[in-house]
C-alpha cells in the first residue's frame, strides 16, 4: 500500500531531490513531501519536533549531530551526493581558468556562500588558500546566506565571479551560462552530502523505501544529471 | 498557477485573516490598557511589546521553536493541556506570526485610542453609557483610522512574513507552505520565472486590494469626521 | 430631597473648598467670575472629576462617600450634562448625537419627547449633518437636546446658553422652566448671564475663589445688597405673587400682599404663582402721586435705608412697600439729595419696568 | 479706507450672498442669529475659507479676487483672529501660546504691549499652566490676548466674550474701545450680546439667513423701527454729543443739541464725543412736567409716530425731541391710550436711565 | 563579546540610525502630503506605500539586487551618475533596509497627522506663521506621539532588519554585516550558545533602551498635553 514521506532537504539540493521524489513516487506508488531550507534552519527544527521522516543536508555534520542525539538511525547514514565547485562569472568571457584567482584579477568582486554556514563557502575559502590567494580575496569577497544566494549574486551581475555549485550552472554536463573553471576535488574537502532517516520514522515503510532508493543506480544516474558526484559504493 | 499554488495561495490569505484577527484580539486590549493607564510599568509594558520588532525574523522564530517545541516550556505546557506542540502547524506559524506583528498592530491602536482624548469618553459617561458600551461605540469609531491602520499593517506584514513562518512552520505543503515560503522555493530550485511570476502577482494583487481598501476607506472618512 | 454635597481639592494656585446644601428640585444656578470653580463643582457632582474626601448625596441616593469608599461612576448616575464646550461626538451625525443617551435608557423612563425638542430647538434641518458642519449656536443646541432626551434625575448645564442668541434664548428658557416644572428635574445651572440666571434660578449659589459666598433661595440672595457686586448685574429685587386676572390691552395683574402689579400679558392661568424680578435701576421715586405719566405701576412706599450704589454718585435705597415686600430702588446721589430722601419719608415708587422671571 | 467684499457660497440647506461695504476703521459689528452665516463670512475674510467667485479688498489692498486669481494666504493678511471656541495650542503653555504671533511679526510692528495685555487679561498667574489645565473663560482670555498681540491690521473676532463674566466684559470692553482709537486697529466683531455690540460697535450688520438685512452706523440702523425685530435686544436710541462739564455727585453732562443729559461721572476730558444709548423701555411719558420725581432727565417731546412694539399690548412711540434727535419709547398700549398719545402730542419724555457707549 | 562583534553592534546601531533619519525624510513629506491632499491619487499612493509590507523580505531583496544591480535600470543610473553601485554597499543596505521600513514610519505620521485636524493651521496661519513655519512649530509638536511611533518603528525594524540586508549586504564584516545577519549565522553553524548570548544581549540591551525611551516619552507627554 501507498504511504507519504516526508523529506526535508537542504537548498541547495531541493531541485535533484523534486526529480528523485517524481521518479521515486512511480517507482514506489508513495508520496513524497518535500520542504526545503537551510541545512541549519532543517537541523534546529528536527532537534525541536519537526515531523520530517528523511533529512537530506548539505554537509556531514548535521546528520551525524542527529544520530549522536539518537534523532537519526545510524545504519541508514548514506551520502547523497558530493557538490563540484565552480567559479563562474555570468560574462561568457571572463573565466578562462584558475588564473582568474591570481591578484589583480579582473574579477572586482568575489562572492561565496558563508564559509560559516554553508559548505560551499567553507570548500572556496580551502580552494583559495589552497592556491594562496586568500589574503587578496578576503577584502574582496562578498557572502551569499547560502549557495543559491551566491549564485544570485553572480548571475544579475552584482558580483563579477563566485564559487557556486556546479549543479546551478551545469545542465545536461552543459554550462547554462557564462564562463566558469570547474574546480578541481582535490583543492577543497570534499562536499560530502549526508542524508539519514530519522528515529521516528522507523516504522514508516515509505522512508524506509526512500533510502533504499536514493542508494540506487537510478537515484545516481538523476543526481549526476544535475552535476554531483556520487559515491560509489 | 498551477493546483498547488492555489493551495498556497489560499493558505496565505487564511493565515493574514486568521492573525489580523488574532492581533486585533490581543492587541485592542492592551492598546487600550496602554492608551489609559497611570501605571508605572506602562513604559516597561510598551518596551515589551516592541521588542518582537528588534528580533530577526529568523531568530525570533528560532526562539519561539525552543519555546513552543516539545522541549521548550510553552511546548510542554501545551503537550501537557493535551494540545500537542505548536510548531509545524497552521496554529504555530499563526501565532509566531502574530508575535511578530504584534508592534505594528498595538502602536497605531494605542496612537489612535490617545488622540481621542478624555472628552468624549466622559460625555459618553454622562450618556448613560457603560465603561463597554463606551468603548464600543465611541473609542471603536473614533479610532477608526488607527483600527484601519492596524489591520493593513497586521494583514500585509503577515503576508509577507517569511522567516518567522518557514522557521517555525518548516515549509510543510498545505500547512505552513505560504506564498513567501513558495516564492522562496522556486528560487532556491532556481526556477525564477515562476519566481517572478508568482511575486509579481502577488504584488498585483496586493495593489489592487490595497487600492481598493484605501478608496473605501477614504469614502468613509469624508462621510464621517471632517 | 435635598443635595448635600462637600467638595475640596488644591490645586496649582487653585483651592476650592466648598460645602453646598441645596433642595434638590427647581433649579440651582452657580454664579461666579471666570475661574471662580463652576465647571470643576459641576464635573464633581456628576463624577466626572473624583475629588478626594469628598461627599456628595441627591435624596437619599449617596453618589460618593470617600470616608465610607462609596463612589458611583458617572454613568450609572441619571445625570443630563452639557458641557462648556459643545462636545458632539464627530464620528455620528446629529441625529445619531441625539440617539446615542436616549437609547441607553428604558422606554419606560424616558419623559422627553424627541420630536418636540428637535422642534424646540430648532434641529430638524439638521438632523443629517455631520457636527463639523454645524455653526457654534447650532453645535450647542444639539449638546442641549442630547443631555435632555436622557430624562435626567438631574441636569447640570455648564454655561449651556452662552452661545446662542437673545431669540433662542427666549425660546428655550421657558422651555427649559417647563420642563423642571413638569418633569421635577433638579437643574444646576452655570451661567454668567444674570438675566438667565434671575429669570430661571430658585436658588443662587455665589461662588467666588473656590468658595461658596452665598446661598440660598434666589429672592434673599438678591436682595442682600452685599451680594450685588458679586452678581454683577446691578441689584434688583423680585416680586413673587399670584395672576389676579388677565386685563384688556393685552395686560395681567400680578398680586403681592395688597398690592397690585401690571404686566405684560401672561399665558398663565389665574392663581398661578409667578415671579418677577424689578431692578433697582428701574425704580424711581416721586415725592407726590404722579397721575399723568405712561408708568402705570406706582406704589406707595417708605424707604427704609439709604445705602452706597456701586458706582460713586449712586445710592441704592430700600423701599419698604409692606411687611413682607422691598423694592430697591437705584438713584442718583444728586435726586437723593433734591428730593431729600431718608429713612422713614413716605414716597410714590415708579416702576418702570418689570422682568417676568 | 475702506473694506470692500462679495462673498458667495452655496451648502447643503443654507446660502451665503453677502455685499458688504465697510469703512475700515471703527468697530463694526457683525450681528445676527445662530446660524446666519457669521462665523462664514469672517473666515472668508481671513482666507480661511476660500470662497468661490468672492472679493475683498481693504483699503488699496485686495486680498481676494477670484475673477483675476489673486488669493492672499491667511498668513499673508495682517489679522487677527479670535475663533468662537478658543483653539489655544495644547502642546504650548499659555505664555509660549501668546508668544506664537508675537514672535512672528517684526519688532517694529509691535503695537502692543505684552506686559499691558497680560495684566489686562489676568493672565499672570496662568503663564505656566497648560492649556488643558484652564477654565472656559481663562481659555477664552489667553486666546483674545494672543490675537491682539499680533497687532493686526483687522482684528476678527468671533464672540469673544461670551464665554466671560460681566465684571471681565467690563474690564476688557473698554480695553477694545481703547485699543481700537489708538491703534487704529478697524475691527469686525461678532456677537450674540446686543449689549456688547451697542457699546462697541461703530458700524453694525445685522445678518439673517446668510444675507445682510441692513448695515450702517450703528445709530441709523438702531433707530430703525423695522431693525428692532432683527436686533432682538428691544428698540433703543442712540444719543451723541459733548461732554460739556463735570457736576457735583459724581456725575456729568452731556449736551446733545440744545439738550442736556446728566450721567454717571465720565472719565472723558470736557468736549469729548461720546455717544449714549437709551432703551425705549427706559423712557416714559408723562403730559405735564414732573418736578418731584427721582428721574434727572426729561426732555420736552413731540409724538411723531406710534407704532406696535414687539408683543401685543405693547406701543413703540417715537419722540421727537428737535430736528436731529430722536428717542424711542416702549409704552403700554393701555397707557398711551389713557394718557392719549397721538403724533403731535407735546409730552414730557422721562429718561430713567441711560447706557454710555 | 569578542572585537568582531562589537564592530558587529557598532555597525547595526549605525544602520539603524541612519535608515530612521532616511526614513523620516522620505516619509515625512509623503505622510503630510497624504494627510492633507483632496487628490483622487491618495489611495493609489497610500497603496504603493503600503506594498514593502506585502513582500517576503527576501524577495524584496531579491528585487533590489536585480533594480540596484550593474544591469537594473536603478544601479545603471547610479552607475551613469558615477556613483558605482549600491548592492553590497553600507549605502545599499540602508536604502534596502528604509524601502521595507517605509510603512511603518509613513502610516503612524499619516495618522497623527490627520489627528491634528484643521484648527490648529488656521490659528496658526491667523498668528502669521507660513506653512512651513506651521509645519515645524505646531504640526510636528502636536504629532509628537505619532514621531514617537515611527522613530521607534523605524529604528527597531531596521535593527531585526534580516531578509533584505542579506540580500543585499553580501555580509561584508565592518561594511554590511549586521546583527541580525550575525547572530543567524551563528544558528545556522549550530553555534547555539554564541547565538543565544548574542540574542539574550539584544533583546535586553533593546529592552532597556525602549524603556528609557518609553520612559522619556511617557514623562514629555505628561509635562505636555493632556
Ligand atoms: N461644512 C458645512 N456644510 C454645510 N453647512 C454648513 C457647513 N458649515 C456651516 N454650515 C451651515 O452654514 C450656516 C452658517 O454657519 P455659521 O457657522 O457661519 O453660522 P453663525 O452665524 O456663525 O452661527 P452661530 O452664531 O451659531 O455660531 C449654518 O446654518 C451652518 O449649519
Ligand atoms: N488641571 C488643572 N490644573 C490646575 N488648575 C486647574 C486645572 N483645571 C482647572 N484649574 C483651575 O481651577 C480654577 C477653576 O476652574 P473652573 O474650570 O472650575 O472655573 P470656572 O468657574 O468654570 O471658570 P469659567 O467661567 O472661566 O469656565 C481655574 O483657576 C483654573 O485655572
Ligand atoms: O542548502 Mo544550504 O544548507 O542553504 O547551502
Ligand atoms: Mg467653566
Ligand atoms: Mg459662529
Amino acid at each position: 500500500q501507498s504511504g507519504e514521506v516526508r523529506v526535508a532537504v537542504a537548498s541547495n539540493f531541493y531541485r535533484p531531490m523534486q526529480a528523485l521524489a517524481n521518479d521515486f513516487e512511480q517507482r514506489s506508488g508513495h508520496q513524497v513531501s518535500l520542504s526545503a531550507g537551510s541545512t541549519g534552519k532543517l537541523y534546529a527544527q528536527i532537534i525541536n519536533g519537526a515531523p520530517f521522516d528523511v533529512f537530506v543536508a548539505a554537509d556531514q555534520a548535521r546528520p551525524q549531530a542527529l544520530i549522536e542525539q539518537d534523532l537519526a538511525t545510524a545504519d541508514s547514514l548514506m551520502t547523497v551526493a558530493i557538490g563540484q565547485l565552480a567559479l563562474w562569472s555570468a560574462d561568457a568571457k571572463l573565466i578562462t581558468g584558475q588564473q582568474q584567482l591570481q591578484p589583480n584579477s579582473t574579477i572586482k568582486r568575489l562572492a561565496i556562500a558563508n564559509p560559516k554556514s554553508a559548505p560551499y563557502g567553507a570548500a572556496a575559502i580551502a580552494v583559495m588558500e589552497q592556491l594562496g590567494v586568500a589574503q587578496y580575496w578576503l577584502p574582496r569577497l562578498v557572502q551569499g546566506q547560502n549557495i543559491s544566494h551566491t549564485y544570485q549574486y553572480v548571475s544579475s551581475g552584482n558580483a563579477t565571479a563566485g564559487f557556486v555549485a556546479v549543479s546551478q550552472v551545469y545542465q545536461q554536463g552543459r554550462l547554462i551560462a557564462g564562463s566558469a573553471w570547474l574546480v578541481p576535488s582535490s583543492l577543497h574537502p570534499a562536499l560530502k552530502q549526508d542524508a539519514v532517516l530519522l528515529q521516528s520514522a522507523t516504522t514508516n515503510q515509505a522512508a524506509q523505501a526512500l533510502i533504499e532508493y536514493l542508494r540506487s543506480n537510478a537515484a545516481k544516474t538523476i543526481i549526476q544529471s544535475f552535476g554531483y558526484r556520487t559515491q560509489s559504493q | 498557477m498551477s493546483g498547488v499554488d492555489l493551495t498556497v495561495v489560499w493558505l496565505t490569505l487564511k493565515l493574514a485573516s486568521v492573525v489580523t484577527l488574532l492581533l486585533l484580539v490581543i492587541a485592542t486590549p492592551v492598546a487600550w490598557w496602554l492608551s489609559q493607564t497611570q501605571s508605572k510599568l506602562k513604559p516597561a509594558v510598551s518596551a515589551i511589546f516592541a521588542i518582537p520588532l528588534v528580533l530577526p525574523p529568523t531568530v525570533l522564530g528560532f526562539y519561539l521553536l525552543l519555546l513552543l517545541g516539545p522541549n521548550g516550556p510553552a511546548g510542554q505546557l501545551s503537550a501537557g493541556l493535551g494540545l500537542g506542540t505548536l510548531p509545524f502547524s497552521f496554529a504555530g506559524i499563526a501565532i509566531a506570526c502574530a508575535v511578530h506583528s504584534l508592534p505594528f498592530v498595538v502602536q497605531p491602536l494605542q496612537n489612535a485610542f490617545e488622540a481621542i482624548g478624555k472628552r468624549p469618553l466622559e460625555v459618553a459617561a454622562t450618556l448613560r453609557a457603560s465603561p463597554w458600551d463606551t468603548f464600543w461605540h465611541v473609542v471603536v469609531p473614533m479610532a477608526r483610522p488607527g483600527f484601519f491602520t492596524a489591520i493593513v499593517m497586521g494583514f500585509c506584514h503577515s503576508i509577507g512574513e517569511f522567516g518567522v513562518v518557514l522557521m517555525i512552520g518548516g515549509n510543510i505543503p498545505g500547512e505552513t507552505r505560504v506564498l513567501s515560503v513558495e516564492i522562496y522555493n522556486h528560487v532556491e530550485a532556481m526556477e525564477y520565472s515562476q519566481a517572478h511570476w508568482l511575486a509579481g502577482g502577488m504584488v498585483a494583487f496586493s495593489f489592487v486590494a490595497l487600492l481598493a481598501i484605501y478608496i473605501i476607506n477614504h469614502r468613509a472618512n469624508r462621510r464621517g469626521t471632517l | 430631597m435635598a443635595i448635600v454635597a462637600k467638595f475640596r481639592v488644591e490645586r496649582e494656585g487653585f483651592t476650592l473648598d466648598m460645602a453646598l446644601n441645596l433642595p434638590a428640585t427647581g433649579i440651582t444656578a452657580l454664579y461666579g467670575a471666570s475661574g471662580s470653580g463652576k465647571t470643576t463643582c459641576l464635573r464633581a457632582i456628576a463624577g466626572l472629576e473624583r475629588l478626594p474626601n469628598s461627599f456628595f448625596q441627591i435624596g437619599t441616593e449617596v453618589w460618593q462617600d470617600e470616608s465610607n469608599g462609596i463612589f458611583v461612576p458617572p454613568h450609572q448616575r441619571q445625570i443630563g450634562y452639557v458641557f462648556q464646550e459643545a462636545s458632539l461626538f464627530p464620528h455620528l451625525d446629529v441625529a445619531a448625537n441625539l440617539q446615542f443617551g436616549q437609547k441607553r435608557i428604558a422606554a419606560a423612563e424616558r419623559q422627553v419627547s424627541e420630536s418636540h425638542i428637535i422642534e424646540l430647538l430648532g434641529l430638524k434641518p439638521l438632523l443629517k449633518r455631520s457636527p463639523a458642519a454645524l455653526s457654534g449656536g447650532e453645535r450647542q443646541r444639539v449638546a442641549i437636546a442630547r443631555a435632555l432626551l436622557t430624562s435626567p434625575q438631574l441636569l447640570l448645564m455648564d454655561e449651556p446658553l452662552s452661545a446662542l442668541d437673545r431669540a433662542l434664548k427666549q425660546e428655550i428658557l421657558p422651555y427649559l422652566e417647563r420642563l423642571h416644572q413638569e418633569l421635577a428635574i433638579p437643574v444646576i445651572y452655570v451661567s454668567h448671564a444674570a438675566d438667565e440666571v434671575t429669570r430661571l434660578a430658585d436658588h443662587l449659589v455665589l461662588i467666588d475663589g473656590g468658595e461658596v459666598k452665598a446661598a440660598g433661595p434666589i429672592k434673599q440672595v438678591l436682595l442682600d445688597h452685599q451680594h450685588a457686586e458679586l452678581f454683577n448685574d446691578g441689584a434688583s429685587s423680585v416680586i413673587e405673587g399670584q395672576i389676579s386676572g388677565h386685563l384688556e390691552h393685552y395686560a395681567s395683574e400680578l398680586r403681592f400682599g395688597r398690592f397690585a402689579l401690571r404686566l405684560s400679558q401672561q399665558d398663565h392661568p389665574v392663581g398661578q404663582q409667578l415671579r418677577c424680578r424689578v431692578f433697582a435701576s428701574d425704580v424711581s421715586v416721586c415725592l407726590t402721586q404722579p397721575h399723568d405719566t405712561s408708568i402705570s405701576n406706582i406704589f406707595p412706599a417708605k424707604v427704609s435705608s439709604v445705602g452706597d450704589g456701586r458706582r460713586p454718585g449712586e445710592k441704592l435705597v430700600t423701599l419698604q412697600l409692606d411687611q413682607q415686600q422691598h423694592l430697591l430702588a437705584q438713584l442718583s446721589s444728586h435726586s437723593v439729595e433734591r428730593l431729600q430722601i431718608h429713612p422713614g419719608h413716605h414716597v410714590w415708587a415708579q416702576v418702570k419696568s418689570v422682568a417676568v422671571l
